[in-house]
């Protein structure tokens, strides 16, 4: 049975909650079981935000992840917190604009990408995480990229069409990113 | 070469963990100094509310209680009776004293219980994510008023200190802001009368500070200053509404 | 709501002038002193506001242990001590000396 | 419908809008101020109306208010509200009015924390107002199951006149999942309201009053055995269980809402393990599934209750098994919520190995 | 001949249990008069305090609700939210609304809540057997206030109309006695204007009522009327202290 | 000193008083207002505060503060009023503060009735607030016993840092009955309140704290597992009951306070008939006699618990009883107090027969 | 704190002129009726003291079913029907008929 | 075991209550166990009052009277209500000047006393309550004489003692009326 148990964190600024949203939402519409679980509490706002999302062939018990397929740190703190949670064999993915340290571990995957750099190329600092979704799309068969798309277009709505373009393209550009240097 | 100014012997130091440029830090420092210059800080006992103050027990450098939301004044007046030398003082925001805590302040202010109110009013509820609140101005939008109070059905932001202005034993109620250098003087002032009140044993005091709420107000904290000056003043006039001294 | 900031000890950072050489007119060290605690520093740049003389600034070259862009004084030759700065910062970060 | 990704209080406050619920009445609290947030938006667009209250007393005094008019309503907290509604409630219960309440039950006691907890099931179950009364408690361990048993709620208190509790944590509140929302019909035939304050021009002469109080002894007695044959009536028609791998489990495993998907979990790897272990989760929590213990109770070796709390469910567990088998208990408390692995280790313990 | 007085059509007719004399009972007809002749009684609903009035369900002619002590305000709330149609009114003694029920009666008020309370005065609590209340006069002996309520400790008797007239909201405050013939006329004026602002939509009315506790004032029906024109109105003027349409 | 002859209301006011409680914050509420009146009439004599709260929330919290300045001090209310205070119990438990409650109960829910009652039991031992915590619960049947444990009441909340129920009815706040009030000392030694907020000034540098609230979960967990650890420390040490006449006993009556005073005129009635019938009185209902139920379930035949409830401290019997011997249960509520005579034919039932 | 009193409906006790003679002047007929339900009395007099003409008192010599000494007018002629003592009746007990 | 069970109704204005706290005050000075139980709640202000007394010389269970050694009423409703509580054998004492029939029980021993009669050439109604007291000593081996008048002194204290000879006198003309129709 596949599953996909993903934690993103970083500061609270920096879309991580919306990453996972994008995540479980592609998720669903595959048709697989999904969960999205943020932190919360009067400590978060402003502060740092993590959210655990899992997507599953079958009905997902935990929706707490421990053993992370996937782990997405967006800044320093979310490293130092987060990188014993990669299950050996696993991925963590860093935003090596923000985090100063290589991975300590060696029995994961590590893929550091300058998401904050790649994103300005692409005109907004607000796409990084949309960046590091592509980066993510790259290396996982957790979700297709036409379902990513779509649930981009559904959480944009109506009113923010516009931003579509650059919120593909910076898609594109971590996607690229990560399959040229897996290359 | 002297000192001008520096943090308060009144505060414990340890960081606060208010939002940037949140106007709770300048109050807890006003009060804080007001306690140190009246020579009570070593027989204070703070009486944190429920909000986003919940913490001033880990800042004013003096014993403390944290209260049940809006009971302050009752735990206050607990204390008070069964110590009367000790200087007891809340500190609320306007959802723990306005909202559900409204028969406590109104009844300890008609008891005319010898303890100071430090009221923090920044129309809305900053601890919860932003939702309205009594003081909450007519238009203001907030998480639970999504268009905006609405005069018709949530009525118009209550006055705290003209109402209990009424009350026959309360010795000082004052409104004031924190919102440029004079207009904190003033509010210093203020602290320091209403807890100088209490240390001469002449009743209820209570001092409303016009706060902000940049986080939940989605502003600036410069521009909440603004915000406090041009919207929330008009609705809440500074002043003294009451002062058993005839004085102002 | 609030942010639960870590609560180590603050380095200081201290605008003071730099020491007068030798014989030179002693009137330089009457210019104030404005300290300022800048891991406490949380940039709502009330105290750039406030500062009647307008010589504040964030620095943005650099972020405090709380992962903020910190305020610094940049022309002391200006500062009248008014101290306005220190009462309106939230944070007690500064201290000011005259 | 479609399936919609949505936050478990977002799901609770939708299948109340879908339920026919239009009147809320409510304060602020974490971690289930999404479901006020969205009445306050949504309700105004389906002619409903969200009242926030000064207080959870006024709060639900409003609700006892609305109910008695003849409204489908509901209001909703985190446990040190519903505690300032325990009188409330009893009155609500003694005046026989219908409402569904939801408690996301934080961490206490006093104010305590913020996350996630399943310390408030003895108040919820056992009645932490004064008297003879009880609600009916429904414990969901899904953001589907939210929605379902929240608009089940609707049409049990209206079939009882009873309160109806919804009583989940911080974490369903929070968890994002899909849910569906098919038309709503209700569960079963409901009785007229032919007992709400409607005004007498309009009921037809007679006056109908809304009230609790009876001061003669021998009247209220028998006032509260009417009560009582009500929930005699629940007791045989609404209990609400799910066995889970329990045929041949050696250990089974009690727990509802939260820890219920924690002991699911947990039961995949013992099973991985070998370790035969099944899960009998309580979905009504009163009334309890006393007579499901009886289906396990022979087959297994012992039982384990799992629970957010120092125990609490555990009293009916052992009321429930009555002495035939062990139970021993595995609680967290504070806001921490066990990890499968945990749970696993609990088992390994009990059944003296790490696995066959 | 015609009938120059009888029983009221508003009241059901059921023996009331009041104590001999107490004005509660005449307050009780008053009410049911005015709702008679606004012709609004098949559409009102009455909300019971928990006080001696607790009966009240029994005896006004219409629906009725009885609400947990001092909450009546919020039931009434919720009633008039969810049928906006119906004339809904509370009638609360003065523990109930001026004690335990403080947060309520601000908050309906501040909310500007279309509906109407009558406020029974009578400083004591009565059915609980005569303990102080918040509107007890200065020196006003109780049972538990047994060598008189003392203005150091206890405050002074709360003046509810004063204090709610602040409140912007409001529609109209009234205080009324019913102490003599000409007084129980004004009285009866004040109730029906404020439910007649309701029925116009107007938003909050309350009328306060100075009523008598002979059983345990310890005065004779007769005395405890003197008792109040001498004691009670100079604590509690009577007059209109808030009316929106501005005239008395 | 000689015997008094007393309210049971006013034996406990004065049992206090006599124990050193010099504040005393509470709200009227019948059938126990002459606690309050006793204490205005007389704490002033004694240099002590009588407050009248404006609520019983309001009250509740005036405790806390008073106690958390360091004072002994009490309230006492009846159901409803009880009700109102338990988000405050909550606080007051999580903030390990010494305080004690009296619980005149009447019969609910709701507004009720005024006449006696025993159905607050869930309320009082499991807790009807929010949260993991537990109130010490005393119940006295008859005055000489109600002034003993009120007075060690005072002594365990200060041992334990946490608030002692003194639960009674209606009938006992009203009886009369001779009681002996003999010089206060207290039964152990009494811990210093070195975390009393007296000022810094007083207490000589230290800041103290009165504080519930730890929002991160593991601090939170070992809060209360620490304030768990007193409880199972009561439940070694504290434990109270009585046993009568039940070494002999076929059928054991379990009933505390009031229905246990009625149980013991059953139980001669039922011997002058030859009929063998015991008595468990549990005086302390949280920690509950479990242990008790040990040294009576060999020997007799069958458990009869009798409450004026519909059945509340029946599950802590069953939980006591484990399957052991059968429970059966006679109750009555409203206000309605049971008679010996009502009592003397459940048990005929029970024995199957009229007497030997 | 109140008295529960029964609720079994009361008797009426009528002071109105006596049946005038045939062929007497028609004008006694204007005398006021004031009637009483009897059982519903308190004997709380305030309708005796509100009286302007003070025409009425306690009929001291029976009690009613709740074991009160009933209000009674014992000068009709002087009543002037301004119902004052209805008015005042917590109890409704009195009509007054002009 | 010798115990007396007394049931003592009436207005409330008749001191019922008083006269039970003044048999259980007598038997408590004896060394007797009692027990004083009124009725209580608001009903009861004003309307009608009673309570139960018991007198014994083993620890009391049940303070509540269902089977009354003897059933004192001050008033009609007072009989009606209780008449059928007395034991067969046992007392009811009537206040004749004011309850209109005579009992219905036939295995019981009545005793009817114009109690307000007495009381009012005692010079007070308000001592009918122990004129009925005096009457219930005469016929009832319950308390001593002696112990009842401690019984009066002490709840009248220092204040009232200039009361104390009318009750007394009162105490005797019942003990008297008691006597002269027993003989
Ligand atoms: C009984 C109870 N109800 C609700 C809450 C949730 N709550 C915490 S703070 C707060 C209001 C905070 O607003 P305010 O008092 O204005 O303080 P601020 O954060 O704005 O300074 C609420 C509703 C609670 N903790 N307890
Ligand atoms: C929660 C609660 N607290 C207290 C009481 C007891 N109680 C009943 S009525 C009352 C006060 C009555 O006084 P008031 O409101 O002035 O009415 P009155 O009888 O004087 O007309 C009280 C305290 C109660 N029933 N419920
Ligand atoms: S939420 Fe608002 S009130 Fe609270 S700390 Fe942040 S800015 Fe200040
Ligand atoms: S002391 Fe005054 S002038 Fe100097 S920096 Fe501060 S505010 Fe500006
Ligand atoms: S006011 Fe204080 S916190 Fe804000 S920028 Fe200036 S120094 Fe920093
Ligand atoms: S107790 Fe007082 S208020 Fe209540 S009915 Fe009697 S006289 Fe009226
Ligand atoms: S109607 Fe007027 S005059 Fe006639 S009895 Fe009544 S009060 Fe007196
Ligand atoms: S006012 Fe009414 S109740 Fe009172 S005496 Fe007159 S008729 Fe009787
Ligand atoms: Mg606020
Ligand atoms: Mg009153």
């Amino acid at each position: 049975m596949a599953e996909e148990r993903i934690i993103a964190a970083g500061f609270g600024g920096q879309g991580i909650l919306m990453l996972g949203k994008l995540l479980a939402h592609a998720g669903m519409m595959e048709g697989k079981q999904v969960t999205w679980l943020p932190s919360y509490g009067p400590e978060m706002r402003g502060g740092t935000a993590n959210c655990n999302v899992i997507i599953s062939d079958a009905v997902i018990g935990a929706p707490i992840v421990s053993e992370a397929t996937c782990v997405i740190a967006m800044n320093l703190p979310s490293l130092d917190r987060f990188e014993s949670f990669v299950q050996p064999g696993g991925w963590l993915l860093l935003n090596s604009s923000l985090v100063p340290r290589a991975s300590t571990r060696h029995d994961v995957q590590v893929l550091a990408i300058p998401v904050n750099d790649i994103a300005h190329q692409q005109g907004s600092l607000r796409v990084a995480n949309v960046v590091m979704l592509g980066a993510y799309l790259a290396l996982s068969q957790a979700v297709r990229k036409a379902s990513v798309i779509t649930a981009i277009e559904d959480v944009l709505g109506p009113g923010k069409q516009h931003l579509l373009p650059i919120n593909l393209n910076a898609l594109d550009a971590g996607i690229a990113f990560a399959t040229k240097v897996q290359v | 070469m002297k000192t001008v100014y520096q943090k308060s012997a009144g505060l414990t130091g340890v960081p606060m963990h208010y939002c940037p440029g949140c106007t709770h830090g300048i109050i807890h420092k006003l009060v804080a100094e007001a306690l140190v210059e009246l020579d009570v800080l070593g027989r204070a006992v703070a009486v944190a509310p429920v909000g986003c103050a919940v913490f001033a027990y880990e800042y004013f450098n003096c014993d403390a209680q944290q209260a049940a939301h809006g009971r302050a004044p009752a735990v206050a007046t607990g204390i008070k009776r069964v110590r009367p030398d000790n200087i007891v003082f809340t500190y609320q925001g306007d959802g723990d004293l306005a909202s559900i805590g409204m028969a406590e302040i109104v009844h300890a202010a008609m008891g005319g219980e010898n303890i100071t109110v430090v009221f923090v009013n920044n129309a809305i509820y900053g601890m919860t994510g932003g939702q309205m609140a009594p003081t909450t101005l007519v238009g203001q939008p907030t998480t639970t008023s999504p268009l905006g109070r609405s005069r018709l059905g949530q009525g118009a932001p209550l006055r705290v200190c003209e109402m209990l202005a009424t009350i026959e034993a309360t010795a000082y109620i004052a409104r004031v802001s924190v919102h440029s250098i004079p207009r904190l003087n003033v509010a210093k002032r203020a602290l320091k009368k209403a807890l100088q009140l209490q240390v001469e044993n002449k009743g209820f005091s209570l001092v409303e500070v016009l706060s902000t709420c940049p986080t939940n107000w989605g502003l600036s904290p410069v521009d909440a200053l603004r915000w406090v000056e041009q919207n929330m003043i008009p609705a809440y006039p500074l002043g003294v509404f009451k002062d058993i001294e005839g004085g102002t | 709501s609030p942010r639960l900031g870590p609560t180590r000890s603050p380095s200081v950072v201290q605008a003071s002038p730099p020491p007068s050489p030798p014989g030179s007119a002693p009137q330089k060290s009457f210019l104030p002193e404005v300290i300022f605690e800048e891991n406490l520093c949380k940039g709502c740049e009330l105290c750039i506001t406030i500062c009647p003389t307008k010589i504040l600034k964030l620095d943005t070259t650099r972020v405090n242990i709380r992962g903020y862009f910190p305020a610094i004084v940049y022309n002391l030759a200006e500062c009248s001590g008014c101290a306005s700065c220190a009462k309106i910062c939230p944070d007690s970060v500064i201290t000011v000396r005259r | 419908m479609a399936k919609k990704l949505m936050k478990g209080n977002e799901a609770i406050a939708a299948a109340a809008i879908n339920a026919g619920c239009r009147f809320f009445f409510g304060y602020p609290i974490t971690p289930q101020n999404e479901i006020p947030e969205y009445m306050s938006r949504e309700l105004p667009k389906v002619g409903g109306t969200y009242v926030q209250a000064e207080s959870e007393v006024a709060a639900i005094n409003m609700v006892y208010g609305a109910a008695g008019a003849g409204a489908r309503v509901l209001t909703s907290s985190s446990s040190p509200g519903i505690s300032l509604m325990q009188e409330g409630i009893s009155y609500i219960a003694g005046a026989e009015l219908p409402c569904v309440l939801v408690n996301i039950m934080r961490a206490g006691p006093g104010l305590g924390g913020v996350q996630p907890a399943q310390a408030d099931y003895f108040q919820a179950t056992k009645g932490g107002g004064h008297g003879d009364y009880r609600v009916l408690v429904l414990a969901p361990a899904n953001l589907q199951e939210a929605v379902d048993l929240t608009q089940l709620a609707f049409d049990l208190a209206d079939k009882y006149r009873n309160p109806v509790m919804v009583l989940a944590d911080g974490m369903i509140g929070q968890l994002m999942e899909p849910v569906e929302f098919s038309p709503y019909h209700p569960a079963f035939a409901l009785p007229p309201k032919d007992w709400a304050t409607t005004g007498t021009a309009e009921s037809g002469g007679r006056r109908r009053v809304i009230n609790s109080l009876y001061l003669y002894p021998d009247e209220l007695e028998n006032h509260v055995r009417a009560i009582y044959r009500k929930y005699a009536e629940m007791e045989r028609t609404e209990v609400r269980y799910e066995l889970y791998d329990c045929d041949d489990a050696d250990v089974v495993i009690v727990a509802y809402g939260t820890t219920s998907r924690i002991a699911r979990s947990a039961i995949e790897k013992c099973r991985r393990l070998g370790l035969r272990v099944g899960l009998l989760r309580p979905i009504t929590l009163f009334p309890f599934p006393f007579a499901a213990f009886d289906r396990v109770v022979d087959r297994t070796r012992a039982f384990l209750v799992v629970e957010m709390s120092m125990g609490q469910m555990l009293d009916d567990v052992k009321i429930a098994v009555a002495g035939r088998r062990p139970i021993s208990f595995y609680g967290r408390t504070g806001g921490i919520v066990p990890t499968p692995e945990e749970v696993v280790k609990q088992v390994q313990t009990l059944l003296g190995g790490p696995g066959a």
